[in-house]
């Protein structure tokens, strides 16, 4: 029972999913958006879960004075600010909250985003050696590209752009379905196995 | 004195069809018309419409389009109800009406007829999955081909335990919902069984909190299925935020200052993914990656020692588990490849011959 | 160590450094390179001039964020000037959230622009005659699909909670027959509901301006005439700013040429770079193959 | 150089961000645990506004009653601390793999095997321009040859062998030639950060 009852809702749910895709009378469309909305609702509850992990994780830094547990104390009293402010004085465009969402968290999300640009040349400059024929293709067709979008690409020559942009939209966009086939196949498998109870890896053991 | 009025007129528009628009919810009925004679000269064209049974009653306005446009849904049609619409050309604020089409109802459908070739999609590939699957369990023994990466999981586990370090294992930014995400929580219970059986520590943090809830399982299972249930910690697995970047500021932290001796990147990942890998690999730490996201690979394919690519994923967790039920549906899945190998070739040939059949590949 | 396996072991900060004072320099030092222009931003750009003065207005929806900013705000002040000369009104609108702080900011830094140029009262632009700015609206496509029939039925106030019946330019401009072309400056797929849903129904011309992520998703609407020209990413918005400057709409090269003059030399570090590990690693293996 | 508390907020919190570059350092842990904290604040608002109270409150308050099976399955999570029901904490996970499991199916085939099938075929109508129905047969080609490198149920020798080798070959051209690409965006997310901080924050450039 203990593995046969969340085996028989997960079958329900998979099935119910499939047939909806296939009717388009109100009673369906409503299913589908009810059924989000509790999905929602699960996140929600699950959220409850995790960030009591966090909590546990932090707190237990800062009880045993583990290595740099004074950080723990900054991420603990940040999340307790945010959510305060939140729920207390709302979530307004012009709000607090906001405030911080786009003068704190937009500038630190932006810029762990831009780390990418260095992350680029550097990952670059160690891994794309001519060591095979493979390794050799790809960092011509990198050079290619990198050449023919930029404005002195038509130093070069003056069809070298019209070139690279070929690089993208032939080989490129004839690999990428190639592989998109594949993952596709793969994912339905996998998302069938487990409607199935093939798959039942998210059971955990055997009992 | 007298003033000659003129009168312009305009001819209407002719065979003004009305029909229930097929595969919706309801409350809908498609329009069409033949251009007005005028069409040139006109403004545009006013839709109207009244209850049949009202025959009394007038028409009322219920939409306009500019000159040139020969169809209109009305979207507020109550099923059930037949309704009467006239099609009317506008010109200097003057209407002149077409006849009326037939009285017309909407209603919802219960199958949607575009999308057939779906559900015969689906049905094939059941079956051919249930037939694989069904005779691995008779035993058949099923060949595999080599990938590379699955055998250096026992090396990478080894390695950890060598050097006395943690084992990184991040199953993907994508939540439960990505089949990904499932594949990635399946290879994540064997990495588990196999550090059980070691003296290694384990971190598996994550983005969501579902996935939190279902790794912290898998991994808690793999301890017990090996007999080392003493060994699992509270905090193997973690939860760390569902902000894209924030979870990646984290794993580089814990890169840095945990010092992984290796590193798993398993699951679904977007921009994050060369931060983290190219963080790990300055680290020096030994990297595994396995991921569909397309637009990922040639960053993990160039910061990691191994890269499971696109379909690789899926194969692999079946390859690591070595469940015949699993590897059954390995074969599934290239016969699913060879079909679609074969209709590329036939439906291209077929068109060079002149018969169109591209019509069964379109979904509405 | 010998010299080529040092050049295969450059300390990542010294690349790192050499990158960031390659996007800080441009800044300072202006350099031009000449640019090759795309077809679909001609294409943009010649429809822009094709629209007779003081009549119909050009619609730009502003839906970029804060960190696609260098890619689409320069386009944003490029087509604004190209409007303004032109003495096309225009109207501005967003359906992204985050957006609105950023139109504002490109409309009044290019009327003053104007304005301060201006010798005369008639010269100077007026807001609510030349331009307006409509702010933001949830319900993107339905919203789009309304503003067919009535634009004050779907802001019946501006974004700064102005009545717009009270505009001389939104009394002219009731729907999409008085809108010339709807220019979506956008890093996310916006312009694909303007293409199915108002276009399809009104018939209204689209173009877009997008980041080089989004753009070549784009490409094969522009082959078949449904977007109206495209500027895409940063290479297009320099494109533009070329464009308005050889046409006397502009006085000087925007920001786009600067970040394309960073891109180019970044492109160029990177592969010398790469050119050089792979010296290295072809000098070692020789001499590994010699040793042996 | 900016008199606005926010901006000098915001272009801090950058630079301690970029000193990772240079190595970890408490600058950057500073910033990333401020990070992981805030965002998770702003979760727990977001989560609280946009589906507890819309999607359960409320509408239990309004006295739908249906919405007890979500908190019922929703309060399940937490079974997981009493040994003897923690098993219960598999249901709303059934719940939610299985519907996951059942949208993507068809969602799969529609976008990502039969659009993807219809854009790769050749038809006549592609020679209209000689050049342009070379290299969809050429796309054709690669596609097919892709597809074959991802059989695995055949040991890839001979005939199978040849063609899964000119796929890896379109793989590792299409793997750069996306690389190449992505640098553009990516450095102009960077020159992004350096106009905030030359511009808003120093008030060197305009």
């Amino acid at each position: 029972m203990k593995r046969k009852i969340p085996l028989g809702i997960c079958l329900i749910m998979g099935i119910m999913m499939i047939i909806q895709f296939f009717i388009p009378h109100p009673v369906s469309l409503g299913f589908a958006s009810t059924i989000y909305k509790w999905v929602i609702v699960l996140m929600a509850f699950a959220l409850v879960l995790a960030i009591g992990n966090l909590i546990r994780h932090h707190t237990l830094k800062i009880r045993k004075r583990k290595e740099d547990w004074p950080y723990s104390i900054v991420t603990l009293f940040g999340m307790t600010a945010m959510a305060v402010i939140g729920l207390i004085w709302g979530v307004d465009p012009d709000s607090l909250y906001q405030r911080i969402f786009l003068n704190i968290l937009a500038p630190l999300g932006g810029t762990m985003f831009a780390l990418l640009a260095y992350y680029m040349a550097s990952a670059a400059y160690r891994a794309f050696r001519a060591r095979s024929l493979e390794a050799t293709l790809l960092l011509i067709s990198a050079f290619i590209v990198m050449i023919g979008f930029m404005p002195f690409g038509q130093y070069v020559h003056t069809r070298f752009p019209a070139f690279a942009e070929w690089v993208m939209q032939v080989p490129n966009m004839a690999s990428q379905r190639g592989i998109l086939l594949g993952v596709a196949f793969g994912s339905i498998a996998t998302a069938l196995k487990i409607i199935l109870g093939i798959e039942r890896s998210w059971l955990g053991g055997k009992e | 004195m007298t003033f000659l009025l003129i009168f312009l007129s305009f001819l209407p528009p002719t065979d003004v069809i009305a029909r229930d628009k097929p595969n919706d919810a309801g409350s809908t009925i498609s329009l069409s018309w033949n251009l007005s004679a005028d069409d040139a000269l006109i403004d545009g064209y006013v839709i109207m419409k009244r209850e049949a049974s009202d025959q009394a009653g007038e028409y009322s306005k219920i939409g306009s389009t500019i000159r040139g446009v020969m169809a209109f849904e009305d979207e507020n049609a109550q099923d059930g109800i037949p309704y009467e619409y006239v099609v009317a050309v506008i010109k200097n604020g003057e209407l002149f009406e077409s006849a009326p089409s037939e009285p017309t109802v909407s209603s919802p459908q219960v199958f949607h007829t575009g999308r057939t070739n779906v559900l015969i999609a689906i049905a094939v590939f059941t079956l051919m999955l249930a037939y694989f699957v069904a005779k691995a369990r008779s035993g058949k023994g099923l060949f595999i081909r080599k990938i590379a990466g699955l055998a250096a999981v026992e090396e990478a586990v080894g390695r950890a335990t060598e050097m006395g370090k943690p084992i990184l294992y991040v199953p993907g930014l994508g939540d439960i919902d990505w089949t990904a995400t499932i594949a990635s929580m399946n290879i994540l219970g064997e990495v588990a069984k196999k550090i059980a059986l070691y003296d290694t520590a384990l971190i598996v943090p994550n983005r969501w909190s579902v996935t939190y809830t279902v790794s912290k399982e898998v991994v808690k299972e793999a301890f017990i299925s090996e007999g080392r249930p003493e060994k699992f910690k509270e905090d193997y697995v973690r939860y760390l935020t569902e902000a894209q970047f924030g979870f990646a500021a984290a794993i580089n932290g814990i890169i840095m200052r945990e010092k992984p001796a290796t590193n798993f990147f398993v699951g679904r990942f977007w921009a994050e993914s060369l931060i983290m890998a190219e963080t790990g690999s300055q680290a020096g730490s030994f990297q595994i990656a396995g991921t569909d996201s397309v637009l990922q690979l040639p960053f993990f394919v160039t910061a990691c020692d191994y890269t499971l690519m696109g379909e690789e994923l899926y194969a692999a967790s079946a390859y690591l588990s070595r469940e015949p039920l699993l590897l059954g549906s390995l074969k599934a899945q290239d016969y699913g490849k060879l079909i679609v190998l074969l209709m590329l070739i036939f439906l291209t040939a077929f068109s060079f011959l002149n018969i169109n059949l591209l019509g069964i590949l379109r979904v509405q | 160590m010998k010299w080529y396996d040092r050049i295969t072991r450059i300390d990542r900060r010294i690349i790192y450094l050499l990158l960031t004072s390659l996007v800080i320099l441009p800044f300072f030092i202006k350099v031009t390179i000449p640019q090759n222009i795309m077809p679909q931003t001609k294409r943009l750009f010649d429809f822009i001039e094709a629209i007779p003065p003081n009549d119909k207005a050009v619609m730009i929806s502003f839906d970029y964020t804060p960190q696609t900013q260098p890619e689409c705000h320069p386009m944003a002040k490029s087509l604004l000037r190209q409007c303004f000369s032109r003495g096309i009104p225009v109207i501005g609108l967003s359906f992204d959230p985050q957006a609105p702080g950023l139109a504002v900011d490109a409309l009044t830094s290019i009327v003053n622009e104007f304005d301060s140029l201006a010798t005369s009262k008639e010269d100077s632009l007026v807001y609510g005659v030349d331009y307006v700015y409509l702010g933001w609206k949830s319900g993107r496509i339905a919203a789009q699909l309304d503003m067919g029939e009535d634009i004050g039925g779907v802001f019946p106030r501006d974004y700064f909670g102005a009545l717009i019946d009270s505009f001389p330019l939104m009394n002219k401009v009731k729907n999409y027959k008085n809108v010339a072309i709807v220019v979506i400056l956008a890093s996310a797929d916006y312009p694909l509901d303007w293409i199915r849903y108002p276009q399809t129904r009104y018939g209204v011309n689209v173009a877009a301006g997008l980041t080089a992520v989004m753009a070549p998703k784009y490409y094969p609407f522009v082959q078949t005439g449904q977007v109206s020209g495209l500027m895409s990413g940063m290479k297009g918005a320099a494109e533009y700013e070329k464009l308005v400057l050889d046409h006397g709409y502009a006085r000087a090269l925007g920001n786009a040429e600067t970040g394309m003059n960073s891109q180019s030399m970044i492109h160029i570090l990177i592969m010398i770079f790469i050119i050089l590990g792979n010296v290295g690693y072809f000098f070692s293996r020789r001499q590994k193959g010699a040793d042996k | 150089m900016s008199s606005d508390p926010w901006i000098w907020v915001g272009a801090l919190l950058t630079l301690m961000i970029f000193s990772f570059l240079y190595k970890d350092n408490p600058f950057y842990k500073f910033g990333e645990h401020l990070f992981v904290g805030v965002a998770n604040g702003y979760y727990i608002v977001f989560y609280w506004h946009n589906s507890l109270r819309p999607n359960l409150f409320e509408p239990l308050g309004a006295g739908e009653f249906i919405y007890l099976v979500p908190l019922l399955l929703g309060l399940m999570y937490f079974t997981r601390f009493i040994p003897k029901v923690s098993w219960l904490v598999r249901i709303p996970i059934g719940f939610m793999i299985g519907w996951g499991a059942g949208l993507s199916i068809p969602a799969l085939f529609q976008a990502e095997v039969l659009r993807q099938l219809e854009g790769t075929v050749v038809a006549p109508s592609s020679f209209t321009n000689p050049m342009s129905g070379i290299w969809s047969l050429i796309i054709l080609v690669g596609v097919i040859c892709t597809l074959i490198y991802f059989f695995f149920s055949k040991e890839h020798k001979g005939i199978l062998g040849h063609t899964s080798r000119i796929g890896i070959i379109f793989i590792m051209i299409g793997f750069g030639a996306s690389f190449g690409y992505t640098v553009m965006a990516r450095v102009s997310l960077l020159i992004g950060r350096i106009q905030f901080l030359l511009g808003p924050w120093l008030g060197l450039i305009d």
